[in-house]
């Protein structure tokens, strides 16, 4: 069944346009990744989707529901879950208190709900000593803290932004573990990256993005080979 | 009274909004209690509650409207209708008195001091009260994230703008509780002595002086420097705002968290040294 | 554990608030030193003023000067004067404070109070909470007759309510009007400061010079708040081309005001001005030259009166210079007045103060024969007829009352060309 | 970057549009744009050095008026003891307040570069505080005002007659802003210093000296504000608390401007000047004239963070 439709969509920051009406589907429990250059708008996508930039034109359907005029937290508490590029601690607020932020919010529970889906998820993601202030963490530490905190908004889709920047070759392959163990949970997930390996090895389609466009999708194979994604990147070394 | 205006300052700090309104509404409120008082002859303390009202709903609409800005335009904004409450009470003439201000007959419990000094600390208790409720509660967790970061606090499901109206109506609705009493303490309203810029910078300086976000720092701010500032008027009847001011600078210099945070953080470093 | 913590914070929190208020809640008042007073004690006079402002020093220095001649000459009945001055600090809360402060850490005898009328407003409440004599040298507010009432007998007010100023002043143009026949005196421009004091002269003397002018006016933002641009009202006065023109607004205003008239070549046959102090330099511009105010002192009195000479003289050796204003006179005079008082009543208990004080007929510097009678509410009020001065050659000359007058009327107010 | 062709237009569209205003103004009421001019020269010359320490530095600095009180007692001084004509002291107070910003920023700014930005702001406020009441103690509170012949020196056109010399405000703060630019995009020091405002640590990376330019930008922002109290002493009274409200108004045209808008600060006081100068022109308005100035800057304010949301 289909989760999330996107039809027509674009925006534009004054004269440039960051999407170019952009067409995509997402399905339930599927794994996608987005692709491309920098500056291709694969940020801007899930900026547009996650409600923190209204779209210029286009519409964003999620479970069957026109969601283009709704709030970002409206959105988030229908279910879209997101982690951000630049990594965001709050930085006020303790290893435990970030996470439970999603749940209080997201998901409308009371302080001790929260706490305890908190620690929950804490658990299912490996992550310790909750007292510890963010600026004790490691970068691991802080890329689980931030899918915690989506996670535990309770979503039904979820976006990681570029979560694998940074990460050693060992955390990654536990990231890409957890992130099958959610979507197994029933939870769709879209990832943004810029290493290849992981999206070859993790995704099970692609969607290729420059200059704001849809430049390929489907199969990692496929889009790897397309000659016109071939070309965005080779352009972007030059 | 001024430990209850640093603080509900701090409390709309907490998001991380700078508000310079403190003076628009304090003075706000105090007109409201005092004209009422004055014109339908309501009692005195139910006077103050409505003077909270007042500023609670004028603060609420306006919040609906000025709370999209964010930062230093903020601070300006909020100083700005502060002006604007100022200047229109002093040209409406017939019903404020204009820049002569107001008397009322009495003052609260006919002036006896203990009782007023009671009256304001019961007050001074609510607000600690509300602000712990805030500290303690999901409001707490909204702020803060608001405060650091807001686009993540609006990804996890926050209704920023919700927060900031209800935490902006709440705050000046204190204000203006504060600013009721203060005109019936001393029977008396003006313009000139109702939104005095005083009432902006000497409650910003003791919640910074004394740590922002926490309930604690305001009211310590507030009560050293009320303290401090008592003692050099004594100790030297001239200069005593000059070393006021040298103290002030140097508490920045040394201790620039202010003595709650930077005490915090001692304790904080002697446990883990243990 | 998290939840030990706050309850601790709380009650520290509690304690603390708990601290502050005994500090700041004032004791209970401890009769013991006033029940048995022994030779040595001296009697206490409390004195607040706003020390930031030079009307308060002034109003400071005036008093020091009269404790020190009365103690010279033996203090009051018997014991040594002791005035002991706190600052108002020009905030309601701070001057309400100074009252609770003097009446209970210090014990004093009276006040003798010379704050403005915005923080006088917030120190009546404390005043008639302990019923002490009190004698007021500032504070002009109507407002402040009101919360006030009739009832407080032992209010003694100094200083002209905001509304007998006028009536004083119409008075003097009357006088003029008879003397010099060929004056024009039918229409008046008043330009006031937008606060209280400009807003209420404008509105009192509004009514009074009803039937013998035409009055219109404007306010201004004073350059003491932060205006200081009069292009506006100044061009409006202009157009309407009025017999007199009277600013009414601060020392601050004084000089840019002149000068905005004069690139407007604006020359009425009066220009007036009366703020509450005039600003030092003031005489030494060229642009003085004419100006009429209304004052209560000028220096030029020494030179008909000998109470005002040794007044002055007193002041200049003790402070180095002349008074800047005329409360340096007026807090000067309350001292005198009250301590003539306690000698008459030969006691300092308060009714009997009273009723010798309802006796006073004291000399003032001013040239003034105090005495205390009531006014529209209050039951002792001391009239001040305000005198009209000019400025002549760099001189403050006193020209009304024809019985203190050091110089004549120049007029019409000489034309801008030449300086 | 290219502008877009639509802005242009618009913004031709703008001038037109205040074109006609000013030939209205003219036609109808000739003292309103004098005294607008003449208003907004000395809000833009005040509002400038501080708009550029708030920009580049990012410290909001309360005391920013209060220099300026220090600057003109120190040129009433000059003349009362010296015969120094207050424009002519202008120098000499740029260069002894430059040495004095010099060590404000050595002995206290410095050291709270890294702090939060409340404590900057309460740090400046005790600055202010402390300027304040010196020259209270030294001073005392009494008003002072020099008097020179050129303070009132005065034109007429037809029946008019109006005060001129208030046109050297406009004049100043023009001098200021255009000094201060080709400062900022032509000499090296300028330039790193404007790289330094838009990104210090990218600066201190390509080897700037981001110190070096803080201190130059703050020590010059004081030396310029400080200068301008010689021509403030002209036409005003001066007392110890006379900056405080300057500095309120300044802060407010910066934000009204947008932080970091230097010439903004030009348009803006001009569009301030003239809408104060023309309520007050109006009999018993008077009054009204705060309300314009702080409801304008709301306006202008809001109507540009819903057009950032929109966009």
């Amino acid at each position: 069944m289909q989760i999330l439709e996107i039809e027509n969509l674009s925006k534009c920051f004054g004269g440039l346009t960051a999407l170019n009406q952009v067409n995509a589907r997402f399905e339930e429990r599927e794994i996608v990744g987005i692709i491309g250059p920098n500056g291709a708008g694969k940020t801007t996508f899930i900026n547009v989707i996650s409600g923190v930039y209204p779209p210029s034109s286009g519409r964003i359907i999620f479970d069957g529901r026109d969601i283009t005029k709704l709030p970002a937290h409206t959105r988030c508490r229908l279910g879209i879950g997101r982690t951000f590029q630049v990594i965001h601690p709050l930085q006020d607020l303790n290893l435990l208190q970030n996470i439970m932020v999603g749940s209080l919010f997201g998901q409308g529970n009371g302080l001790r709900e929260a706490r305890v889906k908190a620690q929950e998820i804490c658990e299912f993601l490996g992550l310790d000593q909750l007292e510890r202030d963010t600026s004790q963490l490691d970068i691991l530490e802080i890329k689980k803290m931030e899918m915690a905190r989506a996670l535990a908004t309770h979503p039904k889709i979820l976006f990681l932004d570029e979560i694998m920047a940074g990460l050693s070759a060992d955390e990654t392959k536990e990231v890409i573990e957890t992130i099958r163990t959610i979507r197994d949970q029933g939870i769709t997930i879209c990832v943004v990256e810029h290493v290849m390996s992981v999206i070859e090895e993790l995704t099970e389609r692609v969607i290729a993005l420059d200059g704001g466009r849809i430049i390929a999708q489907g199969q990692y194979k496929e889009v790897a080979n397309n000659p016109r994604v071939i070309s965005a990147y080779l352009g972007e070394e030059e | 009274m001024y430990a209850t205006l640093a603080l509900s300052w701090d409390m709309m700090f907490r998001s991380g909004q700078p508000g310079l309104s403190v003076a628009g509404f304090f003075g706000l409120g105090g007109y409201a209690a005092a004209l009422s008082f004055l014109y339908w002859g309501v009692n005195p303390l139910v006077s103050i509650a409505l003077g909270c009202l007042f500023s609670l709903l004028v603060a609420f609409i306006l919040g609906l409207v000025i709370l999209r800005i964010r930062g230093l335009y903020f601070s300006i904004a909020t100083m700005s209708l502060s002006e604007i409450f100022r200047v229109i009470v002093m040209n409406w003439h017939r019903f404020t008195g204009g820049p002569s201000g107001k008397a009322l007959p009495s003052a609260v419990f006919n002036g006896d001091s203990a009782k007023i000094f009671w009256l304001f600390l019961v007050l001074t208790l609510l607000t600690v009260i509300v602000s712990e409720i805030f500290e303690r509660s999901r409001v707490h967790f909204a702020l803060t994230s608001i405060r650091n970061n807001e686009i993540v606090a609006k990804s996890s499901g926050i209704d920023v703008f919700k927060y900031l109206v209800v935490v902006f109506a709440l705050t000046s609705a204190l204000q203006g509780m504060i600013g009721g009493a203060y005109a019936h303490s001393y029977a008396f309203i003006s313009p000139e002595g109702s939104f005095n810029f005083n009432f902006v910078l000497l409650p910003v300086t003791m919640a910074l002086f004394g740590g922002i976000h926490s309930t604690l720092g305001p009211i310590v701010g507030a009560v050293i420097l009320g303290v401090v500032g008592e003692y050099l008027k004594l100790q030297l009847p001239y200069g005593h705002l000059l070393v006021y001011g040298v103290i002030i600078v140097i508490v920045i210099l040394f201790l620039p968290k202010g003595i709650v945070g930077t005490a915090k953080e001692r304790l904080k470093r002697k446990w883990a040294t243990i | 554990m998290k939840l030990k913590y706050s309850t601790r914070v709380l009650t520290l929190i509690l304690s603390m608030l708990m601290v502050a208020g005994c500090a700041t809640t004032p004791a209970k008042p401890t009769e013991a030193p006033t029940a048995t007073p022994t030779e040595a004690a001296p009697i206490k006079v409390g004195l607040i003023a706003a020390l930031g402002d030079v009307s308060g020093i002034n109003g400071q220095n005036g008093a020091l000067l009269a404790e020190k001649e009365i103690n010279a000459a033996g203090g009051v009945l018997g014991r040594p004067l002791k005035v002991i001055v706190v600052d108002d600090e020009m905030t309601p809360e701070k001057g309400a404070a100074a009252v609770d402060k003097l009446a209970t850490v210090d014990n004093v005898d009276a006040f003798v109070i010379n704050s403005f009328s915005g923080v006088h407003m917030a120190q009546i409440p404390a005043l008639k909470k302990y019923g002490k004599v009190t004698i007021v040298t500032g504070a002009a507010s109507h407002l402040c007759e009101e919360a006030i009432g009739e009832d407080a007998d032992w209010y003694f007010h100094l200083h002209s309510w905001d509304y007998m100023q006028g009536e004083g002043q119409k008075a003097a143009w009357q006088a003029f009007a008879e003397k010099y026949p060929d004056i024009m005196f039918k229409s008046v421009f008043m330009a006031y400061e937008e606060g209280a004091f400009g807003t209420a002269s404008y509105q009192f003397s509004q009514k009074l010079f009803e039937d013998i002018a035409t009055l219109s006016g404007e306010s201004f933002k004073s350059a003491a708040m932060g205006g200081g641009d009069y292009s506006a009202v100044l061009e409006h006065a202009k157009a309407e081309n009025p017999d007199c023109f009277t600013w009414v607004g601060y020392a601050a205003d004084a000089l840019p005001i002149l000068e905005q008239a004069k690139s407007i070549n604006f020359a009425p046959k009066f220009f007036v001005g009366a703020p509450p102090g005039w600003p030092p330099d003031f005489g030494e511009s060229p642009l003085a030259e004419g100006v009429i105010a209304y004052e209560v002192w000028a220096d030029a009195l020494t030179e008909v009166s000998d109470i005002s000479k040794s007044f002055y003289d007193g002041y200049v050796e003790m402070f180095g210079s002349g008074p800047d204003n005329y409360l340096a006179p007026l807090v000067y005079s309350a001292i005198h007045i009250l301590v003539e008082g306690m000698e008459r009543a030969g006691t300092i208990e308060t009714e009997a103060l009273i009723a010798a004080l309802e006796q006073t007929e004291y000399k003032a510097p001013t040239m003034e024969v105090i005495t205390f009678s009531p006014s529209k509410i209050i039951s002792h009020q001391a009239p001040l007829t305000p005198m009209l001065t000019q400025y002549q050659g760099g001189k403050l000359e006193v020209i009304y009352p024809w019985d203190r007058a050091t110089s004549e009327l120049i007029y019409p107010f000489p034309a801008w060309e030449g300086r | 970057m290219e502008l877009p062709g639509v802005l242009k237009q618009r913004r031709n569209q703008y001038a037109l549009a205040c074109l006609f205003l000013v030939v209205l103004l003219i036609l109808w009421k000739p003292s309103v744009l004098i005294y607008g001019v003449q208003r907004a020269g000395l809000y833009a010359a005040i509002a400038i050095p501080m708009a550029l320490v708030l920009g580049v530095v990012g410290i909001l600095n309360i005391a920013h008026g209060d220099f300026m009180m220090i600057g003109a007692y120190l040129a009433y001084w000059g003349n009362v003891l010296y015969g120094v004509d207050p424009l002519v002291a202008m120098i000499p107070v740029f260069v002894v307040m430059f040495v004095v910003g010099a060590v404000t920023y050595k002995t206290t700014i410095k050291k709270v570069l890294d702090a939060p930005e409340f404590s900057q702001l309460l740090l400046t406020f005790g600055l202010a505080m402390i300027l304040e009441q010196l020259a209270n103690l030294l001073w005392t509170s009494q008003p002072r005002k020099l008097h020179v012949d050129y303070a009132s020196t005065s034109a007429t056109i037809g029946p008019y007659s109006f005060g001129v010399f208030e046109f050297a405000n406009a004049a100043i703060a023009l001098l200021i802003l255009i000094t201060l630019v080709l400062f900022l995009s032509r000499t090296r020091t300028g330039q790193a210093a404007l790289a330094v405002g838009q990104n210090p640590r990218g600066a201190r990376l390509v080897g700037i000296d981001v110190e070096r330019s803080y201190l130059l930008l703050f020590s010059l922002s004081i030396a310029i504000v400080s200068a301008i109290g010689g021509l403030f002493l002209v036409r005003h009274s001066i007392f110890p608390l006379v900056g405080g409200s300057y500095t309120m108004r300044s802060f407010a045209l910066i934000a009204m401007a947008g932080i970091g808008n230097l010439p903004g600060i030009l348009y803006c006081s001009l569009a301030l000047g003239v809408a104060e100068s023309l309520i007050i022109s109006f009999k018993g308005y008077g009054g009204w004239a705060d309300i314009v100035f702080f409801a304008f800057i709301l306006l202008v304010i809001l109507i540009r963070s819903y057009r950032e949301r929109l966009t």
